[in-house]
C-alpha cells in the first residue's frame, strides 16, 4: 500500500499532462488520496515493501518506520494545504504532483541510489517551481547548485557501493565501512544533502528561490526541507551511526548565526523569511548532530513548529508582497492575516503562549543537562537577532501609517487556514505532547539502526 | 492565584472584542477588574502555593510572599489609576481596543512575575508582560515604532541572559524554584559560578529597570509611547526590573553567598558592581534629564536615575538601605505615574510634548498642576511627601557604610532631581500662557481623580509612613536582614536610622504651623491688588502688566522663559559622549556583518556557489576533526 | 587727499563734479541729481564700501533740500561726502537700498523728518517719532516752540523769579 | 493736614526712614546718583537704597528731560509701583522744560502727567542738593503731606486726560517688540 | 509643651537676632567702603515698611509660593538646636538630612511662587539659584556625611555633645570646616555667589515681581534661612556650647562671611560651578578619606 504514495501522484501527473484542463482537480484528488493513504498506513507502521519482488540486497525496498511515517505525514499534509490555493498553484499542478511523488519516494526509500534519483527529481521540480513569476536567474542558480549536490550525492553512493557491495541502507549500516572510506562518504553525503538542507556555505540559493515567487516557498520551505532534514537524520544517525556529526554541529552553528545576521540585513519580507528558515534549519541540524534521543526528538519538534510557522508566514507574506507595493500598516486592512502572522512570528521567536517557547526551552534544558554551553549561547544570541527583525517587521506591518491605498479583497481561504494553523501553534504550547510523542518515536527509530536492519532483513526473508 | 492570572489573560482577549464594540465600556470594565484585583491582592493569605503544572520534569509553582504582595500592590495601584485615566483619555488614541487588551495582559504578566516561585514561571510571565507592552508602545507617534523595536531588543538581551543564568543554575542544582536555589547557592564552593549566575540573573533587572549599560531604550520608549501607557511603563514595568534585581541580591542571600568576597564595609563584590552601575545610572539619568526639552523624555531619564537609586538602596543589603530602596520603588512608582498622567493630560489638551512650546498652563489646568506639583515634591524627595523617607533611609545607609563616593553621587542625584523636576514645572505650567493655548480647558474629572488619589496616598504615606513600612519590614524579615534596632517604630511615631531618627508627624505639623503663621502674617497686612496675567488674552491691545522694564509687550510667548532652562549648566557638558550612539553603532555593526555575509555568500553568481561548495569539501577534508 | 580719494576724483571726472576739499582726509563732491546714483556705484566699486550716513539739509530760502551721502574707504581712511540738491516743493529721490541695505533706515529717517519720498523703498513707516501727526519736524518752516507751547503745557510763574534772584543776591534792593 | 490714625503715623515714619529708590535715569541726571550712593555722600545712611524693579521701589527719580516716548514708559512703570509711592523730579527740565522748553518732543511740566512730590531745581542738582531733597521728602512723609499717589488715584481722570492730550495714547505698539 | 516654647524662642531669636545682624552686616560693608552706612536697625524698618505697603499679587500660585517658602523656613528654624541639648526643641527629630530637605521645601516654594509670577526675570533667577544649589550642596553634603560617619550619628544635638568631649570639629577636621564655610557663603547667597539675585543683570532675579508684604515676608524667610544655615555650621563645626556662646560664635561666623563677601565681585554660573566642583569638592573627598583612615586630630 505504501508504494501507492509514490505511484498514484505519478499516474495523476501523466493524466494531467495529457488533459491540461483537468490538471488542478487531479492535483487536489491526488493530494487528498495520498493523505488518506498515509492515515490508513498508520497501523502498519514498521513495514518494508520490496519493489518487484527483488530481495533487498539486490532490489529496492521502501521502509516505513516511525521516522519515515512522520515525515511522509507532514509532507503530504503540506502538499494538500498548498493544493487548496488554486490561484497560487496556477499551471504548476503537474509539477507539484511529480514533486509530491519525489518527496514521498525520497523519504520512504531504503535504497541509496533510489534516494539519489528522487533527490534529482526533487531538484528538477524545485527548479521549475522556482522559475514561477520570471524568477529565472535564481532558478538557474538553484539548478547549478542542485545538480552539483546531486553529483556529490551520487559519488558518495558509488563509494558506499564499492565498500559495502550493496546500495541498501540497512546493509550499509550493517557492514562496518573502513576508516578511510567512511570519511570520504560522509563528507560527500554531507555536502550533497547539505545544499538541500540549507547548510551554511551551500545555501546561497535559498533566498533567491524562496524569495523569488509565491508558490515555491510554500512547498520548498516546508515539505522539501523537512524531507531533506529527515534524510540528514536517517543517513547520519542510522546509516553511519553518527560519524561526522561534529562537523555538522560546527557548520550548523555557523548557519544559525549567518542566517540570522543576513535576515537582519534584509529589506524585502520574503527574503527575510527565507534567511530565517535557513537559521531554523541550522538549529535543527545542530540539535540532530547532538545525536542523543532527547535532542533529536526536540530537533524534529522544533522543525515541526518551524514548518507550521513558516507555512503561515509565507502564506501571509506572499499574499502581501504580490498585492501591495508599500507594506506599511497593511495589517490594518487584513486583521486576521495580521494576527496569524504575528502569532507565528512570536512562536518562531519563542515567546510563551506559543509553540516555539516549548521547543526552545526544552532544547536549552537538554543542552544544559549535557553541559554544552556553546549552543545555548548561540541559540539565545540568534533569538535576539531574530526578535529584532521579526518585531521590526511586525511593527512595520501593523503600526506604520498606511501609504498604499489600493483596496484588495480579503483572502478568505488563506486567512482561515493561516488562523487555524496559528491556533494550532498555541495548541501545541498548551499540549506539547501531541507533537512530542511522534517525534520521540522518530528519534528512537532513527537512532537504533539495529531495529531498522532487522526490519529490512526480516522482510527480505518473508517477502512482501 | 493561577486561575486569577489565566482568567485575566483570557478576559483580555474577550475585552478586545468588547472594546471593539465600544471602547468606553471596555475601559470601564478594565478599571473595575483592576480595582477588584487590588481587593483580591489584600485577601490572598501569605504563603499560599499553587502548582501550575509540569514543564520538562520541573514543577512550575506560584507563591504569595510579602515581596510579591508589596510589588503587586504597588503595580496594581499604578495600573488601576492609569485604567481609570484611560477611560476618557482613549478617545484621543487610534487603537483603543488593542490598548485595553494589552494593558490587561501587562497586568497579568506583572502579577505573574511577582507571584512566581521558580525561574521558569517568572520567565513565562515576564515574556508575556514584555510582549504585551511591546505591542502597545508602537501605538504612539512616528518615532514610537523604532522605540518598540529598541525596547524589544534591549529587554530580550536582558531576558535571554537571565534565561541562560537560570539554565546554568538548573544544570548544576537541578531545580528552578528560588527557595531551593537560595539554599544551594549559599553553600556552593565555586565563587566564579555564583558570581556569573547572580549577575546573569540581574541582567534582566538591569535591562528592564533601565540601569546604566542598557538604559537607552527608556528615552525613546517613554518619550514616544502613548502617553498614558508611559505612566504604566515607567511606574510599573520598570518595577519588574527592580523586582528581579531584588531577587538576584536579596532572595539569593548575597551576604551569605559572597561571604568571602566582602569588598568594602560589608558590601560583597557583585553587590558593589551593581551599586556602581546604579550610581552610574543616577549620574547619567540626572545629567541627561536636566538638558531634555521633551518633557516625557525628561521624566524617562528621571526613571533611569530613580532606578539607580533603587538598585543602590537594595544593593547595600544594609537593613536601612534595603528598606529605603524598596520603599523608593513605591514612591517612584506613584510619583512617575502621576507625572506621566499629568503630561498625558497636557498633551491631551495641547497636542505637543515640547516644553519650549508650552507655558502658563496653570491658569487653565490648575488641578493637573497641583497633582504634578505634589508628585514632583515626592519625586525630588522633599519632606512632607513619602519620597523623602526612602531617600533618607538610603542616605543613612550610605553614610553609615562610609561609601562616600556613592553617597556623593546620591546627593548629586537628589539635588539634580530638584533641577529637572522644576524645568517642566516652570516651562509648562508657570509663566506666560501662549496665545494659541488661550482656550485650553481642564481635563475631565475622570482623568484628574486618579492623579489626585495617587498623590493623596503618597502624601499620607509621607506623613504616616508606617502602613507602607509594615509590609516592607516583614519582607526584609523574610530575607533575614535584621537590623540592630526597630526601624519603623509606630508607637512613638519614629522612623529610626543608624545615626538618628526623625518623626514624620512632627515634621508635618511643623510645616503646617509654619504655613499657618505665614498665612496669619499674610492676612494681617494690606490686601494686594490683583495682577491678571491673562490680560493680553482677555482684552485685545492690552500689554502684559508685569514689570517688563518699561517696554509694551503684547505677545505673552515673548515673555516666557522655557527653552534651554539651565543654559549655564548645560553648556558645561555639551559635548558629552552619548551611550545611545554607542549602542546604535553596535546594532549597526551586526547589520554590516549581515550585509557582508549576504554579499559574500548569498547573492553572487552560481560559479561562486560551486566555489564555496568545493571549498567546504576541501576544508572538511583538510581539517578532518 | 589720500590716494584713494584722488583716484576717486579722477574716476568721477566724467561726471564733472564740483570738488571742494574740507580737510586732508575729507572732500565733498557735489553732483547733479541724475549722476549721483551712478557716482555712488562707482565709488563703491573702487573701495568706498561703507555708507556711513545719508543726511539732508533744508535750504528753505532757495527752496531746495540737499542730500548728503557720507562714504568711507577703510583701506586708507578716505572720506567722501557726495551731495546733491533736490527740489523742496515735491521732494523725490531714488533709493540706494540695493547698494547698501542699511540705507533703508536712513531713508526712513529722512522721510520722517523731512518728508522726502524715495522710490523703490516702500517701507516708509515712522522710525523714531511715535504717533506724529504734524509736518515733518526738521523742516525749517515747522515752528517747534509753537508746537511745544500748544502740545505740552508749562508752568506760569506768578512771581518774577529772576527779580527775586537779584534781590536775593542784593544787586537790587526790593 | 487731615489727621492720621496712630498706625498710619508709625507707618509713615517707617516709610520715611527706608526709601527704596527706582533709578529711572532718563536724562543727564543719572550721573548725579552714583556720587550720592558712594562713600562721600552715602545716601544709604538715610535708608535710601537702589532697587531694580518698580514693584519694590518707593521713590521714582526722574533725572532729566522726558521726551514723549520716555514719558509713556515712565507712566507705565509708575503705575507698576506699589502704593505709597513718591516721585522726585530732578532738574529744571522736569520743572518747566529746562533748556528743551521749545523742543517738539520733550514735555515741559512733569507733574502735569504724574504727581511729583519734590522738585530739585538746578540743571542737574549736585549730590548735596539730592540729599537735601531726600531729607525734605522724608520730612514731608513724616508729616503726611507727601500724598502724590493719593492725588493720582483720586483725580486719575484728570491725569489721564493730560496724558492723552500730550501723548496721543499711552499704550503704543512698536515694531521691535511684536 | 516645653518643646513648643523652645521652638517659639528659636523663632523669636532667629527673627530679632538675625535681622539686626543683617543691619550690622550692611554697616560693616559700608565701613569697608569708607562710608557711614545705615543704622543697625535699618533692616527692621525696611521689613516693616515693605509690610505696610499695598502690594500686587500675580495669582494664587504666587501667594501660595511665598507662604510655602515662609512656612518651610519657619519649620526648619524651629528645629535647629541652639548650642546645647537643653535648647533643642525636638530632640529626636533634629536629623541633619531632615533639616536639609525641609529647608528645600522653603526654597522650592519660593522658586515655584516666583516663577508663578510670570516674569522671565524670576525664571532665569530661579534657574540660576537651582544651579548654584547644585554647586554648593555637593561638597557640603560630602563633608557633612564624613562628620556623621565619624561620630556615627546625624542628630545635631548628639554631635554637639560629641564635640564637647573631643574638641570642636574645626580642629578635628579643619579641611572639612573650610569646605563647609565656603559652601556656607554659597548657601547664604552672599556677594561672590549672589548670581541668582543679581540686581544689575536680571532685575533682582526671583524677587523681580515682589512688592509690598511679599517682599517683607521673603525678607523674614531670608532671615530664618540665614539662622538655619549659620546655626547649622556653628552647631556642627564650632561645638555650639551654651546659648550665649552659640550667639557669639554665630556673630563671629556671620561677620567673617560678610567681610569676605563685601570685597569679592560676582561669579558667573559656570565659574561658580567649576569653582565649587573643583577645589572644595576635592578637599571634601580628601577630608572623607582622612576620616575613613582615622587621621583626624
Amino acid at each position: 500500500m505504501m508504494v501507492l504514495l509514490i505511484v498514484l501522484p505519478l499516474i495523476f501527473a501523466f493524466l494531467a499532462a495529457i488533459k491540461k484542463s483537468f490538471s488542478y482537480p487531479l492535483l487536489v484528488t491526488s493530494t487528498v488520496v495520498n493523505v488518506i493513504i498515509v492515515l490508513l498506513l498508520k497501523t502498519s507502521v514498521p513495514s518494508v515493501h520490496v519493489l518487484g519482488g527483488w530481495k533487498p540486497p539486490f532490489g529496492i525496498n521502501l521502509v516505513l518506520d516511525d521516522a519515515s511515517y512522520y515525515a511522509v505525514l507532514i509532507a503530504n499534509i503540506v502538499f494538500f494545504l498548498v493544493a487548496l490555493f488554486k490561484e497560487t498553484v496556477g499551471k504548476y499542478s503537474t509539477v507539484l504532483m511529480v514533486m509530491l511523488a519525489a518527496v514521498n519516494g525520497f523519504v520512504l526509500t531504503g535504497d541509496l541510489f533510489n534516494s539519489f534519483v528522487f533527490l534529482e527529481i526533487l531538484t528538477a521540480t524545485g527548479v521549475i517551481l522556482a522559475s514561477k513569476r520570471e524568477n529565472y536567474y535564481n532558478a538557474f542558480k538553484y539548478l547549478v547548485l542542485g545538480s552539483l549536490a546531486g553529483s556529490m550525492y551520487l559519488l558518495a553512493t558509488i563509494f558506499t557501493y564499492t565498500q559495502v557491495g550493496s546500495l541498501n541502507m540497512a546493509h550499509a549500516s550493517y557492514f562496518a565501512i573502513s576508516e578511510k572510506a567512511i570519511v570520504v562518504i560522509t563528507i560527500l553525503y554531507l555536502v550533497g544533502l547539505g545544499v538541500e538542507a540549507k547548510l551554511f556555505p551551500l545555501n546561497g540559493w535559498v533566498s533567491g528561490v524562496y524569495g523569488g515567487n509565491d508558490l515555491s516557498p510554500l512547498v520548498m520551505a516546508t515539505a522539501v526541507s523537512f524531507a531533506a532534514l529527515y534524510m540528514m537524520g536517517r543517513l547520519f544517525l542510522t546509516v553511519f551511526g553518527g560519524y561526522a556529526l561534529h562537523i555538522l554541529y560546527v557548520l550548523a552553528l555557523i548557519t544559525i548565526v549567518a542566517g540570522e545576521l543576513a535576515a537582519l540585513y534584509q529589506k524585502n519580507l520574503l527574503k527575510t523569511l527565507a534567511y530565517s528558515s535557513i537559521a531554523q534549519a541550522g538549529i535543527v541540524l545542530a540539535a540532530i548532530s547532538k545525536s542523543t534521543e532527547k535532542m533529536v526528538s526536540l530537533a524534529y519538534f522544533h522543525l515541526t513548529n518551524d514548518v507550521i510557522a513558516k507555512f503561515v508566514l509565507f502564506l501571509v507574506a506572499t499574499f502581501l508582497v504580490y498585492n501591495y507595493k508599500n507594506l506599511n500598516g497593511v495589517f490594518k486592512k487584513h486583521k486576521v492575516l495580521g494576527t496569524a502572522f504575528t502569532i507565528s512570528s512570536m512562536s518562531l521567536i519563542g515567546f510563551p503562549l506559543f509553540a516555539g517557547f516549548q521547543s526552545k526551552l526544552r532544547m536549552l534544558m537538554e543542552m544544559f543537562k549535557t553541559s554544552d554551553y556553546l549552543f545555548p549561547a548561540v541559540l539565545l544570541f540568534a533569538t535576539v537577532i531574530e526578535l529584532t527583525y521579526l518585531v521590526r517587521w511586525n511593527v512595520k506591518l501593523w503600526f506604520e501609517d498606511i501609504e498604499d491605498e489600493s483596496e484588495v479583497k480579503g483572502p478568505a481561504l488563506r486567512a482561515t487556514i493561516s488562523i487555524i494553523l496559528a491556533i494550532l501553534l498555541v495548541g501545541i504550547f498548551l499540549a506539547p505532547n501531541i507533537i512530542l510523542n511522534p517525534t520521540t518515536k522518530v528519534a528512537k527509530a532513527l537512532l537504533d539502526s539495529t531495529s531498522y536492519i532487522n526490519n529490512v532483513i526480516a522482510s527480505s526473508m518473508g517477502g512482501m | 492565584m493561577f486561575t486569577l492570572l489565566v482568567a485575566l489573560l483570557i478576559f483580555s482577549v474577550v475585552n478586545y472584542f468588547i472594546s471593539k464594540a465600544s471602547w468606553r465600556v471596555g475601559s470601564i470594565i478594565n478599571a473595575l477588574i483592576g480595582s477588584y484585583l487590588i481587593f483580591q491582592v489584600f485577601t490572598i493569605p501569605k504563603g499560599t502555593e499553587v502548582t501550575i503544572g509540569k514543564f520538562l520534569g520541573e514543577t512550575l509553582a506560584l507563591q504569595w510572599t510579602n515581596a510579591g504582595f508589596y510589588f503587586s500592590f504597588v503595580s496594581l495601584l499604578v495600573i488601576v489609576a492609569v485604567m481609570f485615566f484611560a477611560i476618557k483619555w482613549l478617545d484621543s488614541q487610534k487603537h483603543p481596543a488593542a490598548f485595553n487588551m494589552f494593558i490587561l495582559m501587562v497586568t497579568a504578566g506583572s502579577l505573574g512575575v511577582f507571584m512566581a516561585k521558580d525561574l521558569i514561571t517568572l520567565y513565562i510571565f515576564w515574556e508575556i508582560a514584555v510582549l504585551s507592552s511591546m505591542l502597545i508602545i508602537p501605538m504612539g507617534k512616528k518615532e514610537s515604532r523604532k522605540a518598540a523595536v529598541v525596547y524589544a531588543v534591549m529587554s530580550a538581551v536582558g531576558t535571554y541572559m537571565f534565561l541562560y543564568g537560570a539554565f546554568m543554575i538548573y544544570s548544576r542544582y537541578g531545580t528552578f524554584s528560588m527557595p531551593e536555589i537560595a539554599k544551594n547557592l549559599a553553600n556552593d564552593p565555586s565563587t566564579s559560578f555564583k558570581v556569573a549566575v547572580v549577575l546573569l540573573i540581574a541582567a534582566a533587572g538591569i535591562a528592564k529597570s533601565g540601569i546604566f549599560p542598557l538604559h537607552t531604550w527608556l528615552r525613546i520608549a517613554h518619550g514616544n509611547a502613548p502617553d498614558a501607557f508611559s505612566a504604566v511603563l515607567s511606574g510599573q514595568l520598570v518595577k519588574l526590573g527592580s523586582y528581579v534585581l531584588m531577587i538576584s541580591v536579596a532572595v539569593f542571600p548575597s551576604l551569605k553567598i559572597f561571604a568571602n568576597l566582602k569588598l568594602y564595609s560589608g558590601v560583597p563584590a557583585p553587590n558593589y558592581f551593581l551599586i556602581a552601575l546604579g550610581a552610574a545610572s543616577i549620574i547619567i539619568g540626572t545629567l541627561m534629564a536636566i538638558k531634555q526639552d521633551d518633557m516625557k523624555m525628561l521624566i524617562a531619564y528621571s526613571s533611569v536615575a530613580n532606578g539607580g537609586y533603587i538598585l543602590v538602596g537594595i544593593g547595600t543589603m544594609d537593613p536601612l538601605g534595603f528598606e529605603g530602596g524598596v520603599l523608593h520603588v513605591f514612591n517612584h512608582a506613584l510619583a512617575a505615574a502621576v507625572i506621566f498622567m499629568a503630561f498625558a493630560s497636557v498633551v491631551y489638551r495641547t497636542h505637543t510634548k515640547k516644553i519650549s512650546e508650552l507655558g502658563g498652563l496653570i491658569h487653565k489646568m490648575p488641578i493637573t498642576y497641583i497633582a504634578y506639583l505634589f508628585a514632583i515634591i515626592s519625586l525630588a524627595g522633599i519632606p512632607p511627601m513619602s519620597g523623602f523617607i526612602s531617600k533618607w533611609m538610603i542616605y543613612q545607609a550610605l553614610v553609615r557604610k562610609g561609601m562616600f563616593i556613592t553617597a556623593a553621587i546620591a546627593f548629586f542625584g537628589s539635588i539634580g532631581s530638584f533641577l529637572y523636576v522644576f524645568r517642566p514645572l516652570a516651562g509648562v505650567f508657570l509663566g506666560q500662557l501662549p496665545r494659541k493655548y488661550k482656550d485650553v480647558k481642564e481635563v475631565p474629572p475622570i482623568m484628574w481623580i486618579p492623579m489626585l488619589v495617587l498623590v493623596a496616598i503618597s502624601f499620607v504615606m509621607g506623613v504616616w509612613p508606617f502602613p507602607i513600612l509594615q509590609p516592607i519590614e516583614n519582607m526584609r524579615a523574610d530575607f533575614g536582614i535584621a537590623p540592630s534596632f526597630k526601624i519603623a517604630d509606630a508607637q512613638n511615631w519614629l522612623v529610626r536610622g543608624f545615626s538618628g531618627s526623625w518623626n514624620p508627624v512632627i515634621v508635618f505639623n511643623l510645616f503646617i504651623t509654619g504655613f499657618i503663621v505665614a498665612y496669619i502674617l499674610y492676612t494681617l497686612f494690606p490686601k494686594p491688588k490683583k495682577v491678571d496675567l491673562l490680560k493680553p488674552h482677555k482684552e485685545e491691545g492690552a500689554p502684559i502688566n508685569i514689570y517688563t522694564s518699561g517696554e509694551f509687550i503684547y505677545t505673552p510667548e515673548l515673555y516666557h522663559y522655557n527653552t534651554k532652562f539651565y543654559a549655564g549648566f548645560e553648556r558645561m557638558y555639551e559635548k558629552h559622549p552619548s551611550w545611545e550612539k554607542l549602542l546604535y553603532m553596535l546594532a549597526k555593526f551586526f547589520h554590516d556583518v549581515g550585509e557582508w555575509i549576504h554579499g559574500w555568500f548569498f547573492r553572487p553568481s552560481p560559479s561562486a556557489y560551486t566555489f564555496w561548495l568545493a571549498m567546504t569539501i576541501l576544508i572538511i577534508f583538510w581539517v578532518r576533526w | 587727499m589720500t590716494n584713494s580719494m584722488s583716484k576717486a576724483v579722477e574716476v568721477l571726472k566724467s561726471f564733472n563734479p564740483f570738488v571742494e576739499e574740507i580737510d586732508d582726509r575729507e572732500i565733498k563732491i557735489s553732483l547733479s541729481n541724475d549722476k549721483v546714483i551712478s557716482a555712488l556705484d562707482v565709488l563703491k566699486s573702487i573701495g568706498f564700501s561703507h555708507l556711513s550716513l545719508i543726511t539732508c539739509v533744508d535750504w528753505i530760502d532757495d527752496n531746495q533740500f540737499e542730500l548728503v551721502y557720507i562714504l568711507f574707504n577703510w583701506e586708507d581712511g578716505g572720506k567722501i561726502l557726495v551731495s546733491t540738491r533736490i527740489d523742496r516743493s515735491n521732494p523725490k529721490f531714488i533709493t540706494v537700498k540695493e547698494l547698501w541695505p542699511v540705507a533703508r533706515f536712513y531713508e526712513r529717517e529722512i522721510h520722517e523728518f523731512f518728508g522726502i519720498e524715495f522710490e523703490g523703498n516702500d517701507d516708509m513707516r515712522p522710525l523714531f517719532l511715535e504717533l506724529w501727526d504734524e509736518k515733518p519736524p526738521m523742516r525749517k518752516d515747522f515752528d517747534p516752540s509753537k508746537y511745544s507751547k500748544e502740545k505740552f503745557p508749562d508752568r506760569k510763574y506768578e512771581k518774577d523769579v529772576i527779580k527775586e534772584a537779584k534781590i536775593f543776591r542784593g544787586e537790587i534792593n526790593g | 493736614m487731615k489727621e492720621r490714625t496712630m498706625w498710619e503715623q508709625i507707618a509713615d515714619s517707617l516709610r520715611s526712614r527706608s526709601l527704596w529708590m527706582l533709578h529711572y535715569c532718563t536724562g543727564c541726571g543719572a550721573m548725579e546718583l552714583p556720587p550720592t550712593m558712594t562713600a562721600r555722600f552715602d545716601m544709604e545712611r538715610f535708608g535710601v537704597a537702589p532697587m531694580a524693579t518698580p514693584r519694590q521701589a518707593d521713590i521714582m527719580l526722574i533725572t532729566g528731560y522726558l521726551n514723549t516716548k520716555t514719558l509713556r514708559r515712565v507712566i507705565y512703570t509708575y503705575e507698576q509701583m506699589a502704593d505709597p509711592k513718591y516721585v522726585i523730579g530732578f532738574g529744571s527740565c522736569t520743572i518747566n522744560g529746562g533748556i528743551y522748553f521749545d523742543s517738539y518732543s520733550t514735555i515741559n511740566r512733569l507733574d502735569y502727567y504724574i504727581p511729583v512730590d519734590v522738585y530739585i531745581a538746578g540743571c542737574m542738582p549736585r549730590p548735596e542738593a539730592i540729599l537735601e531733597a531726600f531729607n525734605y521728602l522724608m520730612e514731608k512723609i513724616r508729616k503726611g503731606e507727601a500724598d502724590g499717589w493719593k492725588r493720582y488715584k483720586e483725580n486719575y481722570e484728570w491725569y489721564k486726560q493730560n496724558q492723552i492730550r500730550s501723548l496721543g495714547e499711552v499704550y503704543v505698539h512698536d515694531e521691535f517688540h511684536e | 509643651m516645653t518643646a513648643v516654647y523652645k521652638a517659639i524662642l528659636n523663632l523669636v531669636i532667629a527673627f530679632f537676632f538675625v535681622i539686626s545682624l543683617e543691619g550690622i552686616a550692611r554697616k560693616i560693608t559700608a565701613r569697608i567702603q569708607r562710608r557711614i552706612g545705615p543704622p543697625w536697625y535699618q533692616n527692621f524698618i525696611d521689613i516693616f515698611k515693605a509690610l505696610s505697603k499695598h502690594p500686587f499679587s500675580n495669582g494664587w500660585i504666587f501667594d501660595f509660593g511665598v507662604l510655602m517658602a515662609l512656612g518651610g523656613a519657619i519649620a526648619t528654624a524651629a528645629i535647629i538646636p541652639m548650642g546645647s541639648t537643653f535648647w533643642t526643641p525636638f530632640p529626636n527629630t533634629d536629623n541633619f538630612f531632615v533639616i536639609m530637605y525641609l529647608f528645600a521645601v522653603g526654597s522650592l516654594g519660593m522658586a515655584m511662587g516666583m516663577v508663578g509670577s510670570g516674569s522671565p526675570w524670576s525664571a532665569i533667577g530661579v534657574s540660576r539659584a537651582l544651579t548654584q544649589m547644585l554647586g554648593y550642596e555637593l561638597p557640603y553634603l560630602v563633608v557633612m556625611s564624613s562628620v556623621m560617619y565619624m561620630y556615627k550619628t546625624s542628630s545635631i544635638h548628639l554631635l554637639i555633645e560629641k564635640q564637647a568631649t573631643n574638641g570642636w570639629n574645626l580642629y578635628v577636621m579643619p579641611i572639612g570646616a573650610i569646605v563647609a564655610f565656603i559652601s556656607l557663603i554659597g548657601m547664604l547667597g552672599k556677594k561672590p555667589f549672589d548670581i541668582a539675585v543679581a540686581p544689575a543683570e536680571i532685575a533682582s532675579g526671583p524677587m523681580a515681581e515682589l512688592s509690598g508684604k511679599y517682599m517683607g515676608l521673603l525678607q523674614i524667610m531670608h532671615a530664618f534661612s540665614i539662622f538655619v544655615e549659620v546655626g547649622l555650621f556653628v552647631d556642627l563645626f564650632l561645638g555650639g556650647g551654651s546659648l550665649g556662646w552659640f550667639l557669639v560664635k554665630f556673630i563671629v561666623v556671620w561677620v567673617l562671611a560678610t567681610l569676605i563677601s563685601s570685597v569679592l565681585p560676582r561669579f558667573r554660573i559656570e565659574q561658580m560651578l567649576k569653582f565649587y566642583w573643583g577645589v572644595p569638592l576635592g578637599l571634601a573627598f580628601l577630608n572623607a578619606l582622612f576620616v575613613l583612615l582615622g587621621w583626624t586630630f
